[in-house]
């Protein structure tokens, strides 16, 4: 589904990725994990257009995405979240999520001048997805509140629910769980596994909730000092004594 | 402590003590809020509940420079020196509260770090990241504080220079005299290295104890993988 | 006609115009952020554009080309949206401070343009003699249909920005302000949007142009001063609320009433202090502005409080709805 | 050859007075993050300052400058006082917006207490230094020496400022990184006077300079923003350093432009070069290396 090959990113003097091959599987839930500093979310956000690589090639379904904007990106069907939640703080629940929907004519000054009935229409349909996916978020009751309003664990599921508004192909998940307390973490699992079976969507997911991967992901992707360290199962990463050492810092003590 | 950012308490009751002469140790998973104990300590985030005391008086939430004037220095992870400035200006910065002849403090700092002498009148912005935590920590020095906070100054560098960062941390606790409360990334090198650590997640003291207990400490290390 | 009631035939007029060019920087600061201090150059370049299309030919310059009244108005909006596009292509993904200073640039050139390009604009002499709505009506009504004339266009302008205002399309420039990269993350291409508004603006400010010099029958370089356009324009949205359309044009009509004002003011000055009356008021404007933003800078209607009549509205609706 | 070198000089004396108002610019930018939309108006103000102490105290010209530029540091500090303060915690914009206030206010007052006529420091012509060239002759008059050298004296000054006070050292350190100003523990409020008092000095004699040059106006100043601002953008704006090899170019190709342009679009040339470093090079051409 989605092919890194050798992505090098540098920062002035520092390289936060330094050649990352790694693949997601059309259909997973992969994970990608490591030590802060690893290079993920700049991984991330290289993936999704936000920045652009030194070197190496990002390929959706075998197409040469690098450097695309993104909003070209997500019109091929690949959204991405942000570890600290981006929600309009001004604007409504409702407002955060409708404003999400692709080719909405009303975003078209001619439209929305002239064919007031068209949009009004269009409109109903995008609040009541939107609603849908507040109900199905367990924010519906909020759907008036200013973004800005809700608790940190609430906006992390905004953020999950921008991803919902549209029919994505691929969802890149930046830390979906910190800052969320167990209960609203069960149910973000459960909101991710169910739109992984039932709507096809990928997921790739950095997070630092072991328990949280080990119930949802395969594979698991272990990244350190902008490179692959490990892939496999949660399991079979729990047993590398590589990974254990990098989490911990001894590996080259 | 408790506190944190906008309402969000990151920080759900946290206790720490360093005494003086320890280098103490603060790890833990991602995201359990150990920069941010730092940073509460520093004044920069502000406490809900809680207090800091040091030396007896009571520090909480006042700005950073009147606890600066006090005697600790902060090192922050990130965007710590000042790039434009040469190596040897960005020590004074750090003695500008200093009226007295600080050049000791200066000469002591380029002991502790030679390369700094000779890159002194280099733009710190041209130096290498582990230059770099150098210069951050050579400019809190200069105050001649009693307490360093160090927020993760190994991240980012390479191994070899890990080592060295590691070293000097030591030679300023053990030579300057200065105590030392660290987050760490690399928690085995730290710890083994450290009087105590704290083991933090999700806001909350887990573990606190000596380094080579905590080293020691199976469950310590499973943490990090969850299971 | 009574001498007080063609006074407010007169006031209604002009502070009418001002409400268009509130509304328009309404749309390009109120709503997406757009910080435009050359206002001047897009209203000189409607009033200009207008002029030079309607005025009959001439043997001291080329421009006049004696065609209708509703040509010259749209050709003044074109040429300001026009020039807004070139401006904005280059200016709008910088930082706020660089397209303010570009603005200005751009209400130099112009009027640089205006005084030295004689064989097109006539230079400093300016162009007189510029075709009056309504004229046919006679010295009495005339002025009352031009009134009329601005009101319409006026609630037309109103109208539009409202309603975009409310649509998805006003939907996406408020997120831009709230915060751009949520709306890349959102699929949306945030410099068209940006675009957008800052050409819709400028437009509107080029026909409040066009409509200022037809109702001034004359127009000179000297004529467009950034102090009475731009300068006045920021004071009464800012005051009246910015991001609020009802705001806009309340605050057009409340400082256009102290502007004035300060004329009957200024006019009972010993004569020796006549000629500082100019720059008294011009001290009252940045005082105005100072206050504002010290005091109230919410504006006398915030943008909140329409925000929360929408979200009123549209509850209403869903009840009737469901 | 002779015309070219005297336009040279022409743009050098233009070029010295920009540099002036664009380093204030760049620093009061760099260190209270926000453009200074005033500063051609406190340029306005120390010109006519120094007006009144030459006109009415009867002060000799160089005598008057450091005392003019001083009073205009005391209204600086007074509108930082009253208004640029108390908006410090808003958005940069905010600030902004209010500096245009505080320039309409200034322009205001300087045309209610001093008039709106044009009027010159002294009357009379100046008889110019006249030096032959090839076949024509290069004229200088005096008053361009003395802002030529004045230019370099001051910029000299703030360059060992910078370089080698406390204080210096402690504003290039805030304009790089305030936060990390502040944990170091420098006193931000005192560097924020510090930093208006350097930058409107210059730029009042800036403003003076500007007088002696041409003559003085009410909106000497405000005329005088657009190629300041094209001066500090063009040395990358924040960066005082830049801002003096933006004010030579600016003021050069303003000059030098007049070989090729009509002379009455002279004010657009600055508008253009700074349209093209945005398009270009938007941190500016001489931003150097950064970080």
């Amino acid at each position: 589904m989605i092919k890194v090959e050798n992505i090098v990113k540098r920062f002035g003097g520092l390289t936060a990725v330094d050649g990352c091959t790694l693949e997601v599987p059309a259909g997973s839930i992969t994970a990608v994990i490591g030590p802060n500093g690893a290079g993920k979310t700049t991984l991330f956000s290289i993936i999704a257009g936000f920045l652009k690589p030194n070197e190496g090639r990002v390929l959706m379904d075998g197409e040469d995405i690098t450097g695309m904007s993104p909003p070209q990106l997500f019109r091929k069907g690949l959204v991405r979240t942000f570890q600290i939640p981006h929600e309009l703080p001004r604007m409504t629940v409702l407002e955060n999520l409708m404003l999400v929907p692709e080719a909405q004519s009303g975003e078209r000054l001619l439209s929305a001048w002239l064919s007031p009935g068209r949009v009004r229409r269009e409109e109903r349909e995008i609040r009541a997805r939107a609603e849908e996916v507040l109900a199905f978020l367990s924010l519906y009751e909020l759907r008036h509140e200013l973004a800005g309003r809700l608790s940190g664990g609430q906006k992390k599921l905004l953020e999950l629910g921008r991803t919902m508004m549209t029919e994505p192909r691929v969802v890149l998940l930046d830390e979906p769980a910190a800052g969320v307390n167990r209960t609203l973490l069960g149910k973000l699992t459960a909101a991710i596994r169910q739109l992984n079976e039932e709507r096809g969507y990928t997921f790739v997911v950095i997070e630092h909730d072991m328990d949280m991967i080990a119930e949802l992901c395969h594979p698991v992707i272990v990244m350190a000092q902008g490179k692959v360290l490990a892939e496999g199962s949660m399991d079979e990463i729990r047993r590398d004594p590589e990974v254990l050492e990098a989490y911990l810092g001894g590996a080259h003590a | 402590m408790t506190g944190g950012y906008g309402g969000v308490d990151i920080l759900q009751g946290v206790d720490l003590v360093v005494e003086p002469g320890e280098i103490v140790v603060i790890i833990g998973p991602n995201g359990a809020g150990k920069s941010t104990a730092m940073k509460a300590i520093f004044g920069l985030v502000h406490l809900r509940e809680g207090h800091v005391t040091f030396d007896g008086a009571e520090i909480t939430n006042l700005q950073p420079n009147k606890i600066v004037e006090r005697g600790v220095g902060f090192v922050p992870q990130s965007d710590n020196v000042f790039p434009s400035l040469t190596v040897a200006e960005n020590l004074d910065m750090g003695a500008f509260t200093r009226r007295d002849d600080f050049e000791p403090a200066r000469q002591k700092v380029y002991e502790l770090f030679p390369i700094l002498r000779e890159r002194s009148r280099q733009l710190a912005g041209q130096l290498s990241g582990g230059q770099r935590q150098m210069v951050a920590m050579g400019r809190a020095l200069m105050l001649e504080p009693k307490l360093l906070l160090l927020d993760e100054p190994t991240a980012g560098l390479a191994p070899a220079v890990i080592d060295d960062m590691f070293a000097s941390i030591r030679e300023v606790n053990r030579e300057l005299g200065v105590s030392i409360l660290m987050v760490e990334q690399n928690a085995k090198q730290a710890l083994r290295m450290a009087h105590r650590g704290y083991v933090l997640a999700a806001g909350r003291n887990r573990y606190d104890d000596t380094g080579e207990n905590l080293l020691a400490n199976r469950e310590v290390a499973e943490m990090f993988l969850g299971g | 006609m009574d001498a007080l009631l063609s006074y407010a035939v007169f006031f209604v007029s002009i502070a009418g115009i001002y409400a268009i060019l509130s509304l328009a920087l309404n749309v390009q600061w109120g709503l997406t952020g757009l910080f435009n201090i050359g206002i001047v150059a897009f209203v000189a370049v409607g009033a200009y554009t207008s002029v030079l299309l309607t005025v009959e030919p001439s043997a001291t310059f080329d421009g006049g080309l004696g065609l209708p009244l509703p040509v010259g108005f749209v050709g003044a909006m074109v040429t300001s949206a026009v020039l807004a596009f070139f401006v904005g292509l280059i200016t709008l993904n910088l930082r706020a401070d660089y397209l303010a200073i570009a603005t200005i640039g751009i209400a130099e050139i112009v009027r640089l343009f205006l005084k030295n390009e004689e064989w097109l604009t006539n230079g400093v002499r300016g162009v007189g003699g510029v075709p009056r709505p309504f004229a046919e009506l006679g010295q009495v009504w005339m002025p009352v249909a031009q009134m009329l004339l601005v009101l319409v266009l006026l609630a037309v302008v109103f109208f539009l920005i409202e309603r975009a205002r409310r649509a998805p399309w006003g939907r996406v420039l408020r997120a831009i302000r709230e915060n751009e990269l949520t709306v890349l993350a959102s699929g949306k291409t945030v410099k068209a949007f940006r675009l957008q508004a800052f050409v819709l603006g400028s437009a509107i400010m080029g026909l409040a142009g066009a409509l200022w010099a037809h109702f001034v029958g004359f127009v000179s370089p000297e004529a467009f001063e950034p102090l009475q356009t731009t300068f006045l324009v920021w004071v009464m949205l800012i005051a009246g609320g910015s991001g609020n359309t009802k705001g806009a044009v309340l605050g057009a009509f409340i400082i256009w009433a102290i502007w004035s004002g300060s004329q009957f003011a200024t006019d009972l000055l010993p004569p020796e202090m006549v000629t500082q009356a100019g720059a008294l008021r011009m001290g009252l404007i940045g005082l105005l502005l100072v206050l504002v933003l010290l005091f109230r800078n919410e504006g006398l209607l915030s943008e909140s409080d329409q925000r929360r009549g929408d979200l009123a509205r549209e509850a209403r609706e869903e009840r009737r709805a469901g | 050859m002779a015309e070219l070198l005297q336009l040279v000089v022409f743009g050098l004396v233009l070029g010295s007075i920009l540099t002036l108002g664009a380093i204030g610019l760049s620093l009061t930018y760099g260190i209270l993050k926000f453009a200074h939309f005033a500063h051609g108006d406190f340029m306005t103000l120390g010109a006519y300052f120094a007006l009144s102490l030459v006109a009415m105290a009867h002060l000799p010209i160089l005598l008057s400058i450091p005392i003019a530029a001083l009073a205009t540091i005391l209204v600086a500090l007074v509108a930082d006082r009253l208004i640029y303060r108390r908006l410090r915690r808003t958005r940069p914009v905010i600030l902004l917006i209010a500096s245009v206030g505080v320039a309409l206010i200034l322009r205001s007052a300087v045309q209610i207490i001093w008039g709106p006529n044009v009027q010159v420091y002294s009357p009379g012509i100046q008889l110019p230094y006249v030096i032959p060239f090839g076949d024509g002759a290069i004229r200088i008059k005096p008053d361009h020496l003395i802002i030529m050298g004045g230019a370099l004296i001051l910029v000299s000054a703030l360059h060992v400022f910078l370089q080698y006070t406390r204080v210096g050292k402690a504003m290039r350190a805030m304009s790089d990184n305030p936060d990390l100003a502040r944990v170091t523990g420098i006193d931000t409020e005192k560097i924020v006077l510090w930093t208006w008092g350097i930058g409107i000095f210059l730029a009042a004699v800036g403003g003076i300079f500007a007088g002696m040059d041409a003559q003085l106006h009410p909106v000497v100043g405000w005329r005088l923003l657009l190629p300041v601002f094209a001066a500090a953008i063009l040395g990358g704006i924040g960066r005082p350093y830049g801002a003096i090899a933006g004010g030579m170019t600016i003021g050069l190709a303003q000059e030098l432009s007049t070989l090729v342009i009509d002379p009455s679009y002279k004010p657009a040339v600055s508008f253009a070069i700074m349209v093209l470093v945005l398009i270009f090079r938007p941190r500016g051409i001489f931003a150097g290396r950064s970080t």
